[in-house]
């Protein structure tokens, strides 16, 4: 893979950094699975063009209605109506900013907290002991979804807790592999060059050793980021996450357990659309990791 | 690929075995799927439903047993009864020999006896009884029924005859000692437990001389009640009694369905009605005397203003209410008293959605732009709301209209009656289901101040004129000049609006084709003591 | 000038921890102390564990000593001041590839040095820095070059580059040769011996093999289990050492790589 | 061994200590009395909230206060819950035994099956099967389980009615809860239809063993076949190969010994991940164990329960990973001087 024939004949030749995105870009399934993950951003952002009717929009004379495809379905509600007639489709797609947006912001957060902190233990002295790796091991292996629920216990089951709650649990993962990352990382030769040539440490974490890690960074994100769809949904499923009437893909799904018998369909739209997300997020993440670990060989 | 070689073994396991085995255990035992767990097993200490149908009329026996098809009262264990001094003073002569329930921690001595009732009656009715402040203390029916001042003293005659001396002549007495709270509880037990020093025990492994006796209880998992052999109507039928604790309506309809349960309480009958089963499951209905209502905590602003209650009773759509949630199974309320009643009349005041007239009362009210509220719902279905958190959905999509935001609020159902008695909530999605025929029992419990401090008046309004005309009405004895009275204290009521009624539904219950005999009485609970399981039906 | 670098009592030693509470010390170094003049060249060498390695580091300021000083023309070099010793003395790494950034070209790694230690423009500075790589014969296009499309001499080649940048008085380096082919390393070795004469740098360098030794070394320094054994000049010690293993050590032949 | 056993002690009694530090700190960050939150017991002005208040020295200092909370969970005194009246301890245990039979049972399954599939992906590397079970587990590993274990009710106990829909068995049969786990308690019990009530207890069980070894299964299978890959690469393998053993005879002799170490160790660190599928399927199966007695707690505003539930769940998890440290250090002595080395 480095050696792409026409490397002379380039202005610029690739960065390590870019020929891990082409190898990416080679694969298919990535690029169906990126596809996919920029739709389902897409058709959050644009729910209120794309949903047919408001998410808490009641038919009273469509309730429980089974999909288009049905012979008692509808065309005007094409993935059926829920218990109270309102449309699957538009809570779905308006439920995206619940079930993909917020976790997406508390990960960002988390990360942007995780790694400052994480890189200010890895950079300094003292703190690095051995044991607090095997500590910070140990300390993670309690799940999140149980830190997450102690702490919704705490503050009460709505969506700043959640958010709240699922911030924390994610911060110590990002902490522990920046961390790590950076601790292999500041004892590499290159790193050792610089800081001989006079850098200043800011330089040195942001310019030398940060690019560095960029890909366990990404790496760890879109792991916390399928951990934190998966827990919001998880606890709206146990009833103690976002709160009704908000159409979160978890709480629909436990709705739909109420009807599982008689109408087996309300489970089916929102489960697909949180099962896609995760899977081109779980893809996304293995593909990446896998594309690194091949460059490294 | 590992899945079909899995399931081929599995259900290989699932397949064969003793059948025969499971069937003998199955013959004489049965499972009822009931809606959550009983806060007490002694009905005294607690008026809701789910109580009352574990314990009443299983455990338990009272003292006269009131007949709703012939509408008379009728021995129970009091062979016989008679009045002294006007009626204010009941005698009653007790059954002989009626045992009590032999358990590995009681062993009873002696049948029921006069000091058993006295015991039972003084408990909640001496507040320096021993036993009074066990386990809380509170005896919510006694105390919003009047029957704690009604009844002045009990006395024991002799070892089978007791006396009840009343403050007033009172015509409701016997109707309030047939209800299921006015049970006879074992004084020899009560004793022993005393010296054991555990007397929390006698509410929580209870003895009584009902048709079956306590065995165990894992709280949000199963009760398990043994045939009382020595019963004095004759052992049931039924030997395993299992109530099997399913709070999920949805999931109590599917056990149904596979055969995991026999009897269910609460079924979604609409659902059921929709599909045919393998295994036939029957339904059946009674008429029963309840009402479903959204009380404001007319203690919090700004709900003790009449004008924004009348403004939210018109700002939610209730005939779509009663279509979606009941699916029309269930009757629009125009008052607190149903149809069926025989006070029953249409109220003047009436309140048609319209959230434009909601609006301008609110604006009049000072709150233009609206506020923000609770809506507090029952997590389990009950006879008179068969999914209060829906109903609170559809209330808040209502409420959204004229600029009322509302979130929902749901405790496990004992948490949610405690807080709810407690006041803290803003609104809540409740109902009442009377314990007897008379309207007084709609009225009183629900609304009047001496309910507001026992617990029951979920609206918490104490308005002295009110308590006035149900007064006077209750000692009219002009039927109609009561059925009058009634009608201004509704119209009064109604526009005040402490609540808003909903809706009065049928009670169901849905079973197994091969289950005979389970009783649901009209004013509540549910008795299986004529339970029996056919061998051979006839599909 | 003389005693131009003089490293006086230099000792360092690694901790082992052998349970809750007992270490072991294991000295690397072992009180050492010698004066370098300057334009000199000096080979340090020494059995594997010797302590070669660590002397270079020391001097080059990746490691700190726990006793002893290092005086660069009179001035005590102080540890962690990475800022003022790198415009004296600089290091040549022994691995081309793993000194080198990844994620960088070669050119914006060797405009960092100036970029920190001089009042340049960009443009000198990009000026500089291409004038430098023509010096170490590499070309003007290797600027923009990620260090995994280059050949190892090609690295070796940067790695002087971004050693002579700053123009120091002092060079130092660690095995620097060792990995090299015969062929390419000849060149290389002339290649210091140009630069050397150029810029008349003093040049410090730990290695292997005899022949660079004696090809290279004005005078030679020999480390036995952190200890100096004897340091004279490459003609004394060739022709007449003092120790056995100073024999041995510069007589093995091609055996050593 | 001696000492890094006790190097690891330490470490592990050092998160013990920590943990209990904070399920201590969250009795007064919960709503509410903290000692109502510690020890169930209500009511300021009753006699037994006073008893207790001296017995945890309440109006004495912070750390007396921890002191004797400490005291009282050594003793076994975890207060008693808010809705029963009954001490956590006691239910605890119960739904301990019912927790641990389905999380053993679950890891069971995924060994059992996640081994040879694993090992087979890995021994037919690119080829359709590996890419077969490689689409399936990554799919499976992304599939929420809560919504995995509806659609399963669904299929298996609805539609085609080969498991009962919830529960550990049916109610009728009365088991005395000894341990909470049901086969063992079916064993342990003195009915007469022990044979009877064994079927229905596996009939109730495997559904949910299934559901809650899924994901961990997955994720088995995806480093068993990575250690397999990178064992065949190893040069002792080359050279047995070399040798001219047999493909089975190095399989079983030198490639999955070598290559069962680092997954040991990594299946260590997901034990969380088999926790959390716990705290759902109970939810779903009404399942009595340790997750939805928690779940329910919080439903409850049951703070002791809560509690009980929390410390017990987190402690498994670091026996489990303590266990499996000593273990991993007993069967490979090699790690223990990497690890002595840092």
């Amino acid at each position: 893979m480095q050696t792409k024939s026409n490397i002379f004949y380039q202005f610029r030749a690739p960065s390590p950094r870019q020929l891990i995105w082409r190898q990416f870009n080679d694969n298919p399934i990535v690029v169906t699975a990126y596809y996919v993950l920029a739709i389902i951003m897409l058709a959050m952002l644009f729910a209120p063009i794309l949903a047919p009717y408001s998410p808490e929009q009641q038919f009273n004379d469509a309730i429980s209605l089974p999909p288009a495809w049905h012979p008692e379905g509808e065309m005007r509600f094409v993935f059926g109506t829920d218990d109270l007639g309102r449309d699957i489709l538009s809570r779905v797609l308006y439920g995206a900013r619940y079930s993909l947006g917020y976790p997406l912001l508390a990960t960002i957060i988390a990360a942007v907290i995780g790694i400052t902190i994480g890189a200010w233990a890895g950079m300094s002295r003292g703190v690095q002991s051995s044991t607090l790796t095997h500590f910070l091991d140990v300390v993670l292996s309690i799940p999140s979804l149980l830190l997450a629920l102690v702490i919704v216990a705490i503050l009460g089951p709505t969506l700043h807790t959640v958010m709240i709650a699922i911030t924390l649990v994610l911060i110590p993962q990002f902490i522990h592999s920046v961390h790590n990352a950076f601790y292999t990382e500041r004892s590499k030769e290159y790193v050792i060059a610089s800081k001989l040539n006079g850098c200043s440490r800011n330089y040195l974490l942001r310019r030398v050793i940060f690019p560095n890690i960029t890909s366990v960074v990404v790496i760890q994100f879109t792991y916390a980021l399928s951990t934190a769809i998966l827990d919001i949904a998880a606890l709206g499923f146990l009833g103690l996450g976002v709160q009704a009437p908000a159409p979160e893909w978890g709480t629909m799904l436990a709705r739909s357990m109420e009807h599982m018998y008689l109408s087996p369909w309300s489970m089916l739209l929102p489960g697909v659309a949180l099962f896609m997300t995760v899977l081109t997020i779980n893809i996304l993440g293995d593909s990446l990791h896998r594309a690194i670990q091949q460059q490294d060989r | 690929m590992k899945t079909p070689l899995l399931l081929a073994a599995l259900s290989l396991l699932a397949g064969c075995g003793p059948l025969e085995l499971h069937q003998d255990i199955n013959r004489d035992g049965l499972v009822f799927c009931s809606e959550g767990n009983p806060e007490s097993f002694n009905p005294q200490l607690d008026t809701s439903g789910t109580t009352v149908d574990a314990t009443s009329a299983q455990l338990y026996d009272r003292l006269i047993e009131y007949d709703a098809e012939q509408q008379t009262f009728v021995p129970s264990l009091a062979h016989k009864w008679e009045t002294f001094d006007g009626g204010r003073r009941y005698r009653f002569h007790l059954r002989p020999n009626v045992q009590f329930h032999q358990t590995d921690w009681f062993t009873p001595t002696r049948p029921l006896q006069a000091s058993d009732v006295v015991f039972s009656f003084t408990r909640w009715l001496d507040p320096h009884h021993d036993y009074h402040k066990v386990n809380g203390g509170q005896y919510p029916f006694f105390r919003a029924s009047g029957l704690m001042r009604l009844i002045e003293r009990v006395e024991s005659v002799n070892s089978t005859t007791v006396d009840f001396v009343l403050t007033r002549v009172d015509s409701s007495f016997l109707a309030n000692l047939a209800t299921d709270f006015a049970v006879i509880l074992s004084a020899e037990y009560a004793q022993q437990l005393t010296q054991q020093g555990t007397p929390e025990l006698l509410d929580r492994h209870p003895i009584g001389t009902g048709p079956f006796q306590f065995i165990e209880f894992r709280k949000d998992l199963l009760i398990r009640y043994g045939a009382n052999a020595n019963y004095w109507q004759g052992a049931p039928a039924i030997k395993h009694l299992v109530y099997s604790i399913t709070p999920n309506a949805n999931k109590r309809m599917l056990k149904l369905i596979t055969g995991e349960c026999d009897v269910i309480a609460y079924p979604l009958v609409t659902q059921l009605e929709q599909r045919d089963y393998k295994p036939p499951v029957k339904v059946t209905q009674t008429s029963s005397p309840n009402i479903a209502f959204w009380a404001f905590n007319t203690e919090r602003p700004p709900f003790d203003q009449a004008l924004v209650r009348q403004a939210l009773a018109h700002a939610i759509n209730r005939p779509a209410i009663v279509q979606t949630i009941y699916n029309g199974q269930a009757q629009l309320a125009t008052g607190m008293l149903p149809s069926t009643s025989w006070a029953y009349q249409p109220s003047a005041t009436d309140y048609p959605y319209d959230p434009k007239r909601a609006r301008e009362l609110l604006r009049q009210a000072g709150y233009p732009n609206g506020f923000a509220m609770t809506i507090w719902a029952a997590p389990i279905q009950r006879v008179y709301n068969p999914n209060a958190l829906r109903m609170a959905e559809l209330i808040q999509a209502d409420l959204a209209q004229i600029g009322v935001t509302a979130s929902i609020v749901s405790y496990e159902w004992n948490t949610f009656r405690q807080r709810l008695a407690r006041g803290e909530h803003d609104t809540a999605l409740v109902g009442w289901v009377a314990d007897n025929a008379d309207p007084d029992n709609f009225l009183r419990p629900t609304l009047s101040c001496s309910a507001a401090r026992s617990g029951t008046n979920r609206a918490l309004w104490c308005d002295a004129d009110f308590d006035q005309q149900l007064l006077s009405a209750i000692q009219s004895t002009d039927p109609q000049d009561r059925q009058r009275r009634y009608q201004a204290i509704e119209t009064y009521v109604m526009q005040q609006v402490p609540l808003v009624p909903i809706a009065s539904s049928l009670r169901f219950q849905a079973h197994q084709h091969n289950i005979f005999g389970v009783e649901l009485p009209p004013y509540g609970g549910i008795r299986f003591v004529n339970a029996r399981r056919a061998e051979h039906v006839p599909l | 000038m003389n005693n131009h670098l003089h490293i006086h009592n230099l000792t360092k030693y690694y901790v082992k921890q052998l349970g809750w509470l007992k270490q072991q010390r294991i000295c690397a170094l072992d009180a050492i102390s010698f004066t370098v003049k300057q334009g000199e060249t000096i080979a340090v060498i020494g059995e594997t564990g010797s302590g070669k390695s660590t002397l270079i580091k020391l001097i080059a300021g990746i490691e700190t000593p726990h006793a002893g000083t290092i005086t660069l023309n009179g001035l005590q070099l102080k540890p962690y001041d990475y800022a003022s010793r790198c415009c004296h003395i600089r290091m040549i790494f022994q691995d081309g590839l793993a000194s080198l950034d990844p994620q960088r070209t070669i050119g914006q790694q060797l405009l960092e040095p100036l970029w920190f230690n001089t009042r340049w423009t960009v443009t000198e500075q990009r000026e500089y820095v291409l004038n430098t790589l023509q010096k170490v014969g590499l070309l003007p296009e290797h600027f923009d070059f990620y260090p995994h499309m280059l050949a190892s001499g090609q690295l070796a080649r940067v790695s002087i580059a971004r050693a002579i940048l700053l123009n120091p008085q002092v060079i130092v380096a660690d095995e620097a040769l060792g990995a090299l082919d015969p062929s390419i390393r000849a060149q290389i070795i002339n290649l210091l011996i140009d630069l050397k004469e150029e810029m008349g740098v003093t040049l410090v360098f730990a290695s292997h093999s005899p022949e660079i030794v004696r090809h290279l070394a004005d005078k030679i320094l020999v480390l036995h289990h952190g200890k100096m054994i004897e340091f004279d000049t490459t003609t004394t010690l060739i022709t007449n050492p003092q120790q056995s293993l100073t024999r041995s050590l510069l007589h093995t032949g091609n055996l050593t790589i | 061994m001696f000492r890094y056993s006790l190097s690891r002690i330490l470490l592990f009694s050092i998160t013990l200590w920590l943990l209990s530090i904070f399920t201590f700190a969250l009795n007064y960050w919960y709503p509410g009395d903290p000692l109502t939150n510690m020890s169930g017991v209500v009511g300021e002005m009753t006699t037994a909230y006073q008893q207790e208040s001296i017995n945890r020295a309440m109006d004495s200092t912070i750390f007396r206060q921890y002191g004797q909370y400490i005291a009282h969970l050594v003793e076994g005194n975890w207060g008693i819950s808010l809705s029963t009246q009954e001490p956590v301890f006691t239910a605890m245990r119960h739904h301990l035994g019912a927790s641990l039979e389905l999380i053993i049972l679950g890891s069971a399954v995924a060994i059992v099956l996640g081994l040879p599939l694993g090992t087979y992906a890995a021994l037919r590397q690119r080829q359709w099967q590996d890419k077969l079970i490689m689409t399936l587990s990554l799919s499976t590993y992304s599939i929420p389980v809560f919504w995995f274990a509806q659609l399963a009710i669904l299929l298996f106990a609805i539609q085609l009615g080969w498991s009962p829909i919830a529960g550990q068995i049916h109610p009728l049969y009365a088991i005395e809860t000894q341990t909470g786990s049901i086969l063992l308690d079916i064993i342990l019990s003195d009915v007469e239809y022990r044979g009877a009530a064994f079927i229905n207890a596996l009939q109730h069980l495997w559904l949910p063993t299934l559901v809650v070894a899924l994901i961990p299964l997955t994720m088995l299978i995806r480093m068993i076949r990575s250690a397999v890959l990178d064992t065949l690469q190893l040069n002792h393998i080359k050279a047995a190969r070399v040798r001219g053993l047999s493909d089975t005879t190095i399989l079983f002799k030198h490639v999955l010994p070598t290559a069962i170490q680092p997954v040991l160790r990594e299946a260590g660190l997901q034990f969380s991940v088999l926790v959390t599928n716990i705290i759902i399927v109970e939810v779903v199966f009404n399942w009595p164990g340790l997750g939805g007695w928690l779940v329910k707690s919080i439903f409850e505003r049951d703070y002791p329960v809560l509690q009980g539930g929390l410390l017990c769940l987190a402690m498994l998890i670091l026996v489990a990973n303590f266990t499996i440290d000593l273990l991993h250090a007993w069967r490979y002595p090699q790690t223990r001087d990497v690890i002595d080395a840092d």
